[in-house]
C-alpha cells in the first residue's frame, strides 16, 4: 500500500515555504531596485541569485553548517530552546525557502523592472506614500510576472531534493518529501511505488501551471 | 501682488556632459528649448525631485519659501513634499486604473472628492470615467494626465515634451487647450520642447539648453529676433546659417554661400557666423542692396508655402495658397541689411 | 518607356479592423496618409513581405512581372526575393556593425565593393565609416539606412514615417535631402505618414487610410484642394469642420458655429458637414457675404503666424513677419463661398 | 587522502553537456521564436520547460524509464550495441543536459526577444539569408544574454544531483560528480572530506561567475 505521509509532508512544506518565499522575494526585489549604489546591488544581486548557481548539496552543506547540531543557530536554537533543526521538518522549509527564494526574488524584480519607472515617479510626484505605490502601482502592474514567479517558486520549492536530502535527511514520515520518496522507492526497486509518487507530482504540477 | 519665485541652479555630472542650469523664475511660463538628450528632462527631474542633482539648490516661494533642494545644508525634500506636477512625454497613467481613479490618487483622506468630478468636466472627459487608458486615443490620455495633476494642486508644473508623443493633426488643437488652461493656473510652469512653436507660443521666457549648458535666456521675443549664436539660431528655426569673413564694419563674405552681403548692424570681431531666415527673403531686382541671383534654384510645393532652394545652397520660404500651383521663381532675390542675423559661435 | 506597375491588393484580419488595400501604381512615388494604428505599417510590411496578408495579390512588373504574393496560387515570395527596401522608422541600422558593414551587408559576394564607398560619399558620411550606429546623431543615422538601402539596389523603397524620430528642426533639411534622392531613383516607392506636409511634398499621388479601409485616392492636390470625406478633411490638416443643415442648394447652417453660409458649388443631399481652412479666412466688412463678427476672439503668436480662434470656436491663421507682435483682430472675417469644402461624414 | 575522481568526472560531465546544451538551447529558441501558430508556439515551450519545473527526481525517473535497461531507448542500445546507459557515465551527461537545457533554451529565447524584430526584418528586405541573420544579426545582438544563460545552464549541468542520482547512481569513480561526493561524505560523516568538495565547487562557480 502506498503511504501517504510524503504528500502530506510536501504539501505542508511547499505550502509554508512559498509564502515565506513569496513576500520576503518581493520584498528584496523592491529594496534592490531602490538601491542607488551600482556596486552594492551588483553584489546583493550575486548573494540572492547564489543558491541558484551552486549545486543544491553545496547549499546543503552550507546550511548544515549554519543550522547543524554545531552550526551557528542551531546550537543557539538546541540550547536554549532545546530544538533541534537539522533532520526535522523545519529543515524541509528551510531548504525549500533557500533554494526557491532566488527564482521568486528574480521574477519580482523582472517584473518589477518590466514597469514603467515613469509610473513610479508620477505616482511620487502626486504625493502617493512609497508603500502605495508599491501595492497600487508596482505590484499591480507587475502582477502577471510576479505569479509567474510564485509559480515557478512553488514547483522549485515542491521539487527541492538536494538541499533537502543534506539538511533534513530521508526520514520516512518526517522528512521524506514526495521527490524523496520518489528516490528512496526507485532505489529500493520499486518502480511501480514510486510511480504513483511521479503521477501525484506530475498532476500537481499540471494543476499549478 | 504676493511674492513669488522659483529659484533652480542645479549642478550634476552625466555621462556625455555636465548639466549646469541656473535660472529664476518671477511668474508664468519658462520654456526650455534645445535638441533631443541637452539635460532638459534632467533639468525637469531635478526640480522635481525625481532626480538628485550633484550640487545646487532649488527652492520655491509662495508667499513662503520652500526650500526643496540644497547641497549645503544637505535638505533634500522627497517628491511628494514638493507639490509639483510633472507632465510626462508618455503621460504615465496608471494602466491599472480608470480614467476616474488616476485623477482621484493624488487626493488625501480629507479632500474634497468634488474636485474629481470637476476636473472630469473641465477636461471634457464625462463619459470615459470607468475606461482605462488603454481605451483612450492620445489626446485623450493627455487630457487625464492634465487633470491628474491639477486635481493635486501643484504649485509649479513641469511639461516634458508634452506633444511629441501626439499625431501631427492632434498637434494643434491640444496646444491651444493647453495653452488655455494655463491661464487659468496660478503657479509656475516649466515647458520642455525641442519644437521651437511650442515653445514660442506658451511661453513669454525662454532658456536655451545645450549640451547641459544654458547658451540663451531671455524674453521669447527677442531671443527669436536676435539668437546672437549659431546654435541658438539654429534651434529657434533660422535656415540659413554661414561662416563669414568679415570685409568691413557693414560687409561680410559668405564663406557657404559665397556672395558679399551688406548689414545694418556693425560687425564686431567676434561675430563669425550670420543666419538668414527663410522667410526674410523678397524678391528683388539685380541692383537691390544684397541681390541674390536665383538661376538654377529647385522649388518645393507645400500646403501653404513655397520651399525654394537656391544653388548656393541658401533656403527660401514663401506663403501660397493652396490651390496655386504655379509659381515663378523670381530672377533675383534680395534680403534687407536688417534682417541679417549676426552671430557667434 | 518600359512597363512598370506596382499591384497590391491585400486583405488581412487584424485585432482592431480589417486590412483591406487596393491599388495600383504606375510610376515614382505614393503617399498613404493615415492616423496611428490605421494600418499604414502593415500595408508596407505586406509589400515587403515581412507580413503575410490574409489574401491577395502583391506583383510588380519592371518588364516583366513578379509575383511577389497570391493567395489563390499559394505563391508567397521569400523577403529575401522581393527586391523591396524598407526604411524602418527606427533605422533599424544593426548596432553590432560600422557604418561601412552596415551599408554593405546587402551586397552578395560577386557585387561590386565600390558601390559602398560610393554610397558613402553620395550620403555625405565620409569619414564615420568606422562609426557604430550608436555614436550617430539621428540624421546620419537616417542617412545610412538610406545609403544601406540603395547599394542594395531595389525595385521598391517602402518609407515608414521616416521622420517621426527627429526633432523639428532637422526634419525639413532632411526633407529636401530625401526629395532630392527619390528623384534620382528609378523605381517605385511608398511614403507613409501622419504628417500631411509630408504627404504634400513627396508624393504626387495619395492614399488615405483610415482604420484599414482606402477613403481617398487621387492626386494629392485634388484631395487637399476637396477632401470630399470629413475624415480626409480633418487629415489634411482642415481644422474648422462642422455638421450642417442644409437650407437650400447654395445655402446651410452650421451646427457647430451656429451661422448660416453661402457656398458656390450646390449641395447635394449626401452632404453632411462642411469644412474651412483656417487660412481661408479674410478679413471682412459686415455686409460682405459669410462675414463672421470676430467679438471675443482670442489671438496666440506662431513665429510666423498669428492663430485666432473665434468665440464660436472657428479657427484662422493668417502670416506674420517674425518680428510683428502686434495684430489688431478686424471686426469681421469673411469665407469665400468657392473655399467653402462641402463634405460627406 | 582526497578522492579525486569526483572532479575528474563532474568537469568532463559539465563540459561535454553544456556543448550540447548550448547549441541545442540555441537552436531551440530559434526554431520557436519562428513558429507563428501560439498554441504550437506555448505547447512546445511548455514541454522545454518542464525539466525547470518538475522536481529533479521525478525528471530521473522519468530518464530511468526511457533510458533504463527495460526501457525504450536503454533496451535499444543495450540489444544492438551491448552498451549500458543508466547507470554509467553516459547517464551523468543525459541527466545534465535535461536539467539545464531549459535554462539555456530560456535565456538565449529572452535574449533573442530582446532584439528589435525590425533589425531581422531589415536583414531580411536586404536579401540576407535565414542563416547569416540567425549569426550576425540575432546571435551577435543576443550575445551578453545567450552568454549568461550559457552560464547558468554550465553552473545548473556543474550542480545537477536528483536526476543524477536517480539515472546515473553515485558510483565512486564512475558516475560520482562532486555534488553526489559532497552528499556521500556528509552522510558518511566526513564533513571534512566534504568541505574541500565544497570548496573546489565554490571556486569554480566564483571563476565561472
Amino acid at each position: 500500500m502506498t503511504d501517504w505521509s510524503p504528500i502530506f509532508i510536501s504539501m505542508k512544506t511547499a505550502s509554508l515555504s512559498i509564502l515565506v518565499t513569496f513576500f520576503l522575494g518581493l520584498i528584496v526585489a523592491w529594496i534592490l531596485i531602490k538601491i542607488k549604489n551600482d556596486t552594492v546591488k551588483i553584489v546583493l544581486d550575486g548573494v540572492f541569485t547564489l543558491p541558484l548557481v551552486l549545486p543544491p548539496t553545496v547549499v546543503g552543506f552550507f546550511l548544515l553548517y549554519i543550522f547543524g547540531v554545531r552550526g551557528p543557530i542551531g546550537k543557539f536554537f538546541l540550547d536554549f530552546f532545546t530544538v533541534k533543526i537539522a533532520f526535522s521538518w523545519t529543515a524541509t522549509v528551510i531548504a525549500a525557502v533557500v533554494m526557491s527564494f532566488p527564482l521568486m526574488y528574480r521574477s519580482a524584480r523582472g517584473a518589477f523592472e518590466q514597469v514603467d519607472s515613469n509610473l513610479l515617479d508620477a505616482g511620487r510626484t502626486l504625493g502617493m506614500s512609497e508603500w502605495k505605490i508599491f501595492w497600487k502601482v508596482l505590484f499591480a502592474n507587475a502582477l502577471p510576472g510576479i505569479i509567474s514567479g510564485g509559480i515557478l517558486a512553488y514547483a522549485r520549492g515542491l521539487g527541492e531534493f538536494g538541499a533537502t536530502a543534506m539538511i533534513a535527511g530521508n526520514i520516512a514520515g518526517q522528512t521524506r518529501t514526495l521527490p524523496m520518496a520518489v528516490y528512496s522507492e526507485v532505489a529500493a526497486g520499486n518502480m511501480g511505488e514510486a510511480f504513483h509518487y511521479v503521477i501525484f507530482i506530475v498532476i500537481i504540477s499540471f494543476f499549478v501551471i | 501682488m504676493s511674492n513669488r519665485l522659483l529659484k533652480v541652479n542645479i549642478q550634476k555630472k552625466l555621462k556625455e556632459f555636465d548639466l549646469d542650469v541656473d535660472f529664476e523664475l518671477k511668474k508664468g511660463c519658462l520654456g526650455i528649448l534645445g535638441p533631443s538628450g541637452c539635460g532638459k528632462s534632467m533639468t525637469l527631474k531635478s526640480i522635481a525631485g525625481i532626480v538628485d542633482p550633484d550640487k545646487g539648490i532649488v527652492s520655491l516661494t509662495m508667499d513662503e519659501e520652500t526650500v526643496y533642494f540644497d547641497s549645503d545644508s544637505k535638505i533634500n525634500l522627497k517628491p511628494q513634499k514638493r507639490n509639483v506636477g510633472y507632465l510626462f512625454q508618455n503621460y504615465a497613467l496608471f494602466p491599472n486604473m480608470t480614467v476616474e481613479e488616476n485623477v482621484a490618487i493624488g487626493l488625501s483622506k480629507n479632500d474634497d472628492r468634488k474636485i474629481v468630478s470637476e476636473m472630469i468636466k473641465r477636461f471634457h472627459l464625462e463619459g470615459l470615467e470607468k475606461r482605462y487608458p488603454r481605451q483612450l486615443s492620445g489626446g485623450q490620455q493627455q487630457r487625464v494626465a492634465l487633470a491628474r495633476i491639477l486635481a493635486y494642486g501643484p504649485d509649479v508644473i513641469l511639461f516634458d515634451e508634452p506633444f511629441s508623443a501626439l499625431d501631427t493633426y492632434l498637434k494643434e488643437q491640444l496646444r491651444i487647450e493647453l495653452v488655455n488652461m494655463l491661464k487659468d493656473f496660478y503657479g509656475f510652469s516649466i515647458l520642455v520642447t525641442h519644437d521651437r512653436d511650442e515653445a514660442f507660443q506658451f511661453c513669454d521666457e525662454l532658456l536655451i539648453l545645450d549640451q547641459g549648458k544654458i547658451i540663451a535666456r531671455g524674453e521669447t521675443h527677442e531671443i527669436f529676433e536676435d539668437p546672437k549664436k549659431v546654435e541658438v539660431a539654429r534651434l529657434t528655426g533660422c535656415k540659413n546659417i554661414s561662416k563669414i569673413e568679415i570685409i568691413d564694419e557693414h560687409h561680410f563674405k559668405s564663406l557657404d554661400w559665397e556672395t558679399t552681403f551688406e548689414v545694418s548692424k556693425k560687425i564686431t570681431p567676434n561675430i563669425t557666423h550670420v543666419g538668414i531666415r527663410a522667410h526674410d527673403f523678397k524678391p528683388g531686382e539685380k541692383d537691390d542692396v544684397n541681390s541674390i541671383n536665383t538661376t538654377n534654384a529647385t522649388k518645393l510645393e507645400m500646403p501653404f508655402e513655397w520651399e525654394i532652394t537656391l544653388e548656393n545652397g541658401l533656403w527660401w520660404k514663401i506663403e501660397k495658397q493652396m490651390h496655386n500651383h504655379d509659381f515663378e521663381i523670381p530672377k533675383y532675390l534680395k534680403i534687407n541689411p536688417e534682417d541679417i542675423l549676426l552671430l557667434e559661435e
